[in-house]
């Protein structure tokens, strides 16, 4: 027997598939075509997606694809519309919470165990963002939506503030492992910086669950903006974005009239699992 | 060892089934067994404020346990089974009789022998009480509510004996607005002899003490059981002065989403729900097993509001623009699904006796007229502004939408804005937007109460910040007749509306029927100028 | 050039007792030396090595490189320390960042601490490699994909692409196959009869050590129990532990030299 | 004696001890917080009614909101310390009554949930581990890859449309019970169990026809998120030397299985914790939905009426339930693994 890299293993076979071409299509399929839809929205949409086109809860028909929402809107030129928007404030999130949550992840992961001034900022931070965790999103977002006041970007803003201690925490677990593997002390053997440590190593090896969890947070962004939604704190209408699109229509869903809520819940559906397939296939170490 | 334990443990599981037995349980399975009828509610989350001093409280919990001297009558309408409020009389309730002196200042109320929950018999002193707690209390809003009709309870009220209490009021042409506020939650009569006995230091009008001790009043239930913002069982009194409700048991559940109580309704798990949507309320009226009632002329209606303190709608060319730029037709039928009524652009309620409409502006959806009014205000492009609206209130939410496609060919480019529930309050009386739509449902629909509740001189209710001397004029001098149901009267408020609708500082755009739904099982309901269910009303349909 | 004077550590342990990993110590290490450590896990080894590379500070004594405490060592100084000194680990699975190439950490230590071009520093590490008889088409790969001899290598080449003076081989051919062992061994001797180099050689097997070694320093529980020649400390053990340790040795190699 | 009982004990003593210190902070930070909502209490007391600028005044001061900002946190941290929630400013009512009835209703459905939730998740991870090609394995997989696809309000609308609406298997969604029974007699102030104590079998069928979906609901929403930890940290515990040798040499499955949950264990009980945290805040919308009076219905309501007082008495019990909970688990840790705890310096193989 040699010395083999692979320890045989009872993990599912498929985790260790690279992806291949044909493995490919399924998880770039579906983005290539949220990618489109947004470029090319209004184009796509055959009716304004703010005005108001027909009669309010439509059921589907031939001309009006999706049927129309509670205001009389078209829910498929909305739908359309309401990609573009939908991917701004789930990358904004997803972004915000990873580049803010990495840096303070790094930065207590590295510190905490240390003394003097850093060790206790890092250990008070820690503390901070379980304080801050401890708290339901949904009223945190209330508070500060409340606050700021309600647009795409504010909407984005909040949504990823609210995902940072999630992202700080996953980056923090990961420094305290990294910080113990033995290929830091050959760096740093190797003659690398305390910088250098940080930069190439800790912050590669130590970010990348942050970045396949990235993907779950554009679906939470927008599932809290549809929950704030509900709540009565969304977007004004008629802005075309998913979320609001299902809160507004989730009183007429209850009393049967599905349409105005599932077309935008299933889009949703759809962007969140494939971004997490992307994360999963490509961000995944091994 | 064995042996020896397992006598005590016998025992002791006996004895254990034996308690669990005998306990008494609250619920038995068959609930027919008790001869008792019983109503289930359905509510939105509204407060379960328990007196009206308090600030936020539920007018409807308050008019099932608590009495005012007089009421508005309950009179058929033309839907069968239900009934609704004549707003303009008044009849005896608490007060068994009143009467107006010749000069129509003195009103002298003579009080019948109601005994409240407490078991306490009415006299004058628990209606002196009353008022002077209302102007007392450090939270209560009479003062402002009800100037210029009470401003002064100590001087305007007199005690002539146990059983008579007289009110004076300062110009004779307030005396209907008068009676209808005596009338209204504002005017409950507490039971001072219950009340005075728990004051203390910290609550001298026993405010404190009345939140969680609901039954101190003459009104015909009282609540046996509650937990704040969830539910209350409310129990017939026998001893109401007008005899004992039909319904023994009420009880009311608060379920605060609008879907979640349609479809309980639906299922039949409820006896009458309320704050439905429109669009679940017409939803609802297809649905054999329910009511749900129409009524001639609902009091609760969407009004937009222009800001008259800055641009653009400082200009009165823009508003008159904008009253060009309503699609009326579409909102009552998109929003409210043909459930609310326009009765032309007036504001006065076109029932009232001795109303005159004659000349009035009208209001109609005409973009071309309002892009000329627009360009000769000086927007030949036409303009862009704020509209404002609660993101609590999808009616308004949903109104924006409407109003924002059908002005932009009308050269309005309208940019919708939500804000919650608590901002919005805080900012329309702050009056610091350029627009923004609300709902208004007064309680008095007498014409000059009407007329003043947006228009008020420094009032947070005048949302538009639009003060015109020549409105308050003509306002004032209607207030001058002393029949206030004649033509003479109705003259009068036709100048005051006139001018009102001339100015445009704000536009109604519908009237909306009540979002409440009844079962089949359910006969007696009456719709209320305050749209609360009058519960000693209902009664079980055999 | 490395000395430790009555250098020990120690550490809290569970329940903030005190554990003694390495007891007061001395040892001096000169280039050209070849001492063998031997003890078995948990004897202090690892400690030592710690110690003795500035990994960690003694909790008492003091390691002393040219007469500047090692763990205390910056810039210029703490570079010339790297140059002189280098480790050839044990764990070749971690010790090597997964997501760089091979390529990338032998270069590393020929970029920062002897301050080459990017260039001139791909030179070395193919001399380096051509010297050790690796493929250098290896060196693009990542860790996880070549095999563990290979893998060892690489951390060879990491280790001598600065030419160090003294190298410490700890655990290094342990996790290996046998036949990869002797290869492994005899470029450690090749590289110290080539270069003069001292060897520090630490491991729990006494005939590699034994191999590699003059001098030979017997671990046991944090303690030095022995030290002296390879033959004195191998047929002339003066300490119980030593001797049970030798015993089995010499019986090995007398079955294997019997059976030849 | 006590010095060293100290040392050996202060890895959970000084844990404990900072929890109120902790609390403290952050009840200044939710001073701020709250007070970033807009809305003036005064102006929502008075209703559509005039005030004078005096009444103004008196309410203001009434409410606790006059005086400087410094003020107003001396009072609030005053009231903290003595463990005086005060009144809510809009309904008058005790905010610490509200709290002492609401949150046990909460906890115990974000209780309930939270055991089912974990025991499916197990179950199913546990499932796909030892048959990865199996098709509810790959539903598994999909599953948690759909975690925060869907949002929670979704599912209880849903829920309520197939569940009572079509099929009426699900009572209807007015509350904890129907509406008109009487509630248990409080012994322990959780209604279920209350209900379950008490000898009431109508009040606990009506219970349990209310409960199910709303938990279910809770369930499906969070299964996912819990699924994605659980599964990466099993497929660690897999990949683990230990594990290896043991599926190497051929020991029973069971053996292999709980070996595979140790190793898991401390991954899995930090994620109670989280959980927990998450149900309490995902309570929210479901209380909302389901017209159960709890702690969320509690925040959403107060923060539509701006009521600083009952929304800062709100988000402090939550923390500190979510903090209590945060303790446990990380004294749980430390027990099952030492050297989790502060303190100790972890050596690699010395």
């Amino acid at each position: 027997m040699t010395t083999a890299t692979t320890p045989p293993t009872a993990a599912p076979a498929t985790r260790r598939r690279l992806p291949g071409s044909a493995s490919m299509v399924p998880v770039v399929a579906p983005l290539v075509l949220l990618l489109l839809v947004a470029a090319l929205g209004p184009l796509l949409a055959p009716y304004s997606p703010i005005d108001v086109v027909a009669a309010p809860d439509q059921p589907p028909s031939t001309q009006h694809w999706f049927g129309t929402d509670i205001y009389g809107l078209d829910v498929f030129s909305r739908v359309i519309a309401a990609t573009r928007n939908d991917l701004v404030v789930g990358l904004v999130a997803a972004l915000l919470a990873t580049v803010i949550g990495v840096g303070v992840g790094l930065f207590t992961g590295t510190n905490e165990s240390r003394g003097g001034v850093p060790g206790s900022v890092a250990r008070g931070v820690t503390r901070g963002l379980d304080l801050f965790d401890a708290l339901p999103q949904i009223v945190v977002g209330l508070v500060l939506l409340a606050f700021f006041g309600r647009n795409l970007l504010t909407l984005s803003v909040v949504c990823g503030l609210l995902m940072v201690p999630t992202q700080a925490r996953v980056v923090r677990t990961e420094v305290l492992r990294v910080r113990r593997e033995a290929y830091l002390e050959s760096a740093r053997l190797s003659g690398e910086s305390e910088r250098g440590l940080l930069l190439r190593h800790m912050l590669p090896n130590s970010t990348w669950p942050a970045l396949e969890n990235a993907s779950y947070i554009f679906g939470v962004a927008v599932t809290v903006a549809a929950g704030l939604g509900f709540l009565g704190v969304g977007l004004p209408p008629p802005t075309p974005e998913w979320g609001a699109m299902i809160a507004d229509g989730a009183t007429a869903a209850s009393a049967g009239r599905w349409w105005s809520s599932l077309f935008p819940c299933l889009a949703l559906a759809v962007t969140v699992i494939a971004f997490s397939n992307l994360a999963h296939q490509y961000l995944r170490r091994r | 060892m064995v042996r020896r334990l397992a006598k005590p443990m016998a025992v002791a599981v006996a004895a254990a089934l034996l308690v669990s037995a005998c306990a008494e349980s609250a619920n038995t399975a068959d609930a027919s067994t008790d001869e008792e009828t019983s109503v289930t509610i359905l509510q939105a989350d509204i407060g379960m404020g328990l007196i009206k001093e308090a600030g936020a409280n539920n007018t409807e919990f308050l008019g099932a346990t608590q009495a005012t001297l007089v009421r508005k009558p309950y009179v058929e309408s033309g839907q069968d089974g239900v009934f609704e409020q004549d707003p303009f009389t008044y009849e005896g309730y608490l007060a068994e009789s009143y009467e107006v002196s010749d000069d129509g200042l003195v009103y002298t109320f003579h009080l019948s022998d109601a005994v409240s929950a407490a078991g306490n018999e009415l006299t004058a002193d628990d209606v002196l009480w009353s008022f002077e707690l209302k102007f007392g209390a450090d939270t209560s809003t009479a003062p402002g509510a009800m100037s210029p009709v009470i401003t002064d309870p100590a001087t305007q009220f007199t005690k002539i004996d146990d059983k008579t209490v007289s009110i004076t009021i300062a110009s004779p042409g307030l005396g209907t607005t008068l009676l209808s506020m005596l009338a209204d939650a504002l005017a409950f009569v507490y039971d001072s002899t219950e009340m005075q006995a728990n004051v203390s230091a910290d609550d001298p009008y026993a405010i404190a003490w009345a939140q969680e001790n609901p039954n101190y009043g003459f009104g015909p239930y009282e609540i046996t059981d509650w937990e704040v913002g969830s539910y209350a069982r409310f129990e017939a009194r026998d001893n109401w002065i007008l005899g004992t409700p039909e319904v023994d048991v009420v009880n009311v559940q608060v379920v605060p989403d609008a879907g979640s109580r349609a479809s309980t309704i639906r299922a039949g798990d409820a006896d009458i729900v309320e704050g439905l949507s429109p669009t679940d309320a017409a939803d609802l009226a297809s649905v054999d097993t329910l009511i749900v009632p129409t009524v001639s002329s609902p009091n609760t209606s969407q009004v937009l509001s222009l800001v008259t303190n800055k641009a653009p709608f400082d200009n009165l060319l823009v508003r008159q623009a904008m009253s060009r730029a309503i699609p009326f037709e579409d909102i009552i039928s998109n929003v409210y699904q043909d459930r609310a009524v326009r009765t032309g652009s007036g504001i006065v309620f076109t029932n009232t006796p001795g109303y005159d409409a004659a000349g009035l502006p009208e209001y109609e959806y005409d973009p071309e007229t309002a892009r000329a009014l627009l360009a000769e205000a000086g927007y030949p492009d036409g303009l862009s502004f704020t509209l404002t609206v609660s993101a609590a209130d999808a009616e308004s939410q949903a109104t924006a939408v409407q109003i924002q496609t059908a002005a932009r060919p009308a050269g309005f480019d309208v940019q919708i804005e939500t804000v919650p529930g608590a901002d919005f309050h805080t900012g329309r009386y702050a009056k610091i937007w350029q627009a923004l739509l609300s709902v208004q449902a007064p309680w008095a629909l007498t014409p000059i109460y009407t007329l003043n509740l947006l228009t008020g001189v420094d009032s947070q209710n005048n949302m538009s910040d639009w003060e015109d001397p020549e409105f308050y004029e003509a306002l004032a001098a209607s207030a001058e007749v002393i029949d206030q149901s004649s033509a003479e009267a109705g003259a009068a408020w036709n100048v005051a509306e006139t001018r009102l609708l001339e100015e445009v500082p704000f536009i109604q755009i519908a009237q909306v029927q009540p979002g409440i739904a009844i079962s089949e099982r359910i006969a007696g309901y009456a719709w209320r100028t305050d749209n609360t269910v009058d519960y000693a009303h209902l009664s079980i349909n055999e | 050039m490395i000395t430790a004077k009555a250098a020990a550590k120690q550490y809290r342990g569970r329940d903030n007792t005190v554990v003694h990993a390495l007891n007061p110590l001395d040892l001096v290490i000169e280039p050209g030396d070849r001492v063998g450590i031997i003890g078995e896990s948990g004897s202090g080894k690892s400690t030592l090595v710690r110690l003795l590379l500035g990994l960690e500070t003694p909790s008492a004594g003091s390691i002393l490189y040219q007469d500047g405490e090692v763990s205390q060592l910056s810039g210029d100084r703490l570079r010339q320390f790297r140059r002189d000194v280098q480790l050839v680990g044990q764990d070749t699975t971690s010790s090597f960042d997964p997501l760089r190439s091979l390529r990338d950490a032998v270069r590393r230590p020929a970029l920062e601490i002897l301050g080459l071009t990017v260039a001139e520093a791909d030179a070395a590490v193919d001399e380096v490699l051509a010297s050790l008889a690796v493929d250098p088409e290896l060196s693009s790969r990542r860790p996880s994909q070549v095999s563990g001899g290979q893998r060892q290598r690489f951390a060879i080449a990491r280790a001598l692409i600065v030419s160090p003076r003294i190298l410490i081989c700890d655990e290094s051919v342990s996790a290996l196959d046998v036949s990869v062992q002797g290869a492994v061994l005899n470029e450690f001797k090749d590289f110290a009869e080539r270069s003069g180099a001292g060897i520090v050689f630490v491991s729990h097997g006494v005939p590699a050590t034994a191999f590699l070694s003059d001098r030979l320093v017997v671990m046991h529980g944090g303690d030095v129990v022995e030290q002296g020649d390879v033959s004195q400390v191998v047929n002339r053990p003066k300490h119980p532990y030593t001797a049970r340790l030798m015993g089995a040795y010499r019986k090995l190699s007398a079955d294997e030299s019997s059976a030849a | 004696m006590i010095a060293r009982l100290w040392r050996s004990q202060r890895w959970w003593i000084q844990r404990v001890a900072l929890l109120p210190v902790h609390l403290f902070l952050f009840a200044i930070a939710v001073f701020f917080l709250v007070r970033l909502i807009p809305g003036d209490p005064v102006l929502i007391i008075a209703g559509s009614d005039d005030l004078t600028a005096d009444q103004y005044e008196r309410i203001e001061v009434l409410l606790g909101l006059s005086g400087s900002l410094w003020h107003q946190l001396m009072v609030f941290l005053g009231r903290v310390v003595t463990l005086d929630l005060g009144r809510s400013l809009i309904d008058g009512q005790d905010v610490q009554e509200q709290i002492a009835w609401r949150l046990p209703a909460t906890i115990e459905i974000a209780l309930i949930a939270m055991v089912i939730a974990i025991a499916v998740t197990l179950l199913l991870c546990i499932f796909a581990m030892l048959h990865p090609h199996n098709p509810v394995a790959r539903f598994a997989a999909f599953y948690a890859r759909s975690a925060g696809a869907i949002p929670d309000f979704v599912l209880g609308v849903a829920g309520i449309l197939v569940f009572y609406t079509v099929l009426g298997w699900a009572a209807a969604p007015t509350g904890r019970y129907d509406a008109g029974l009487r509630p248990a007699p409080r012994t322990t102030g959780f209604p279920f169990l209350d209900a379950l104590l008490s000898s009431d079998t109508v009040l606990l069928s009506s219970m349990l026809a209310h409960l199910w979906l709303p938990v279910l609901v809770l369930v499906v929403g969070s299964a996912p998120t819990i699924m994605k930890v659980l599964q990466r940290s099993i497929e660690h515990a897999v990949d683990d030397e230990a594990t290896l040798f043991r599926i190497a040499s051929g020991v029973p499955r069971h053996v292999v299985i709980v070996s595979v949950l140790r190793r898991a264990s401390p991954t899995m009980v930090t994620m109670c914790g989280q959980l927990f945290g998450f149900l309490l805040g995902g309570a929210v919308i479901i209380e909302q939905l389901f017209a159960i009076p709890g702690m969320g219905q509690y925040a959403v309501q107060a923060v539509g009426r701006a009521d600083f007082l009952a929304l800062q008495a709100f988000l402090l019990t939550v923390a500190a339930c979510v903090l209590v909970v945060f303790l446990i688990v990380d004294l749980v840790n430390m027990t099952l693994d030492p050297r989790r705890r502060p303190g100790v310096m972890v050596e690699g193989n010395a």
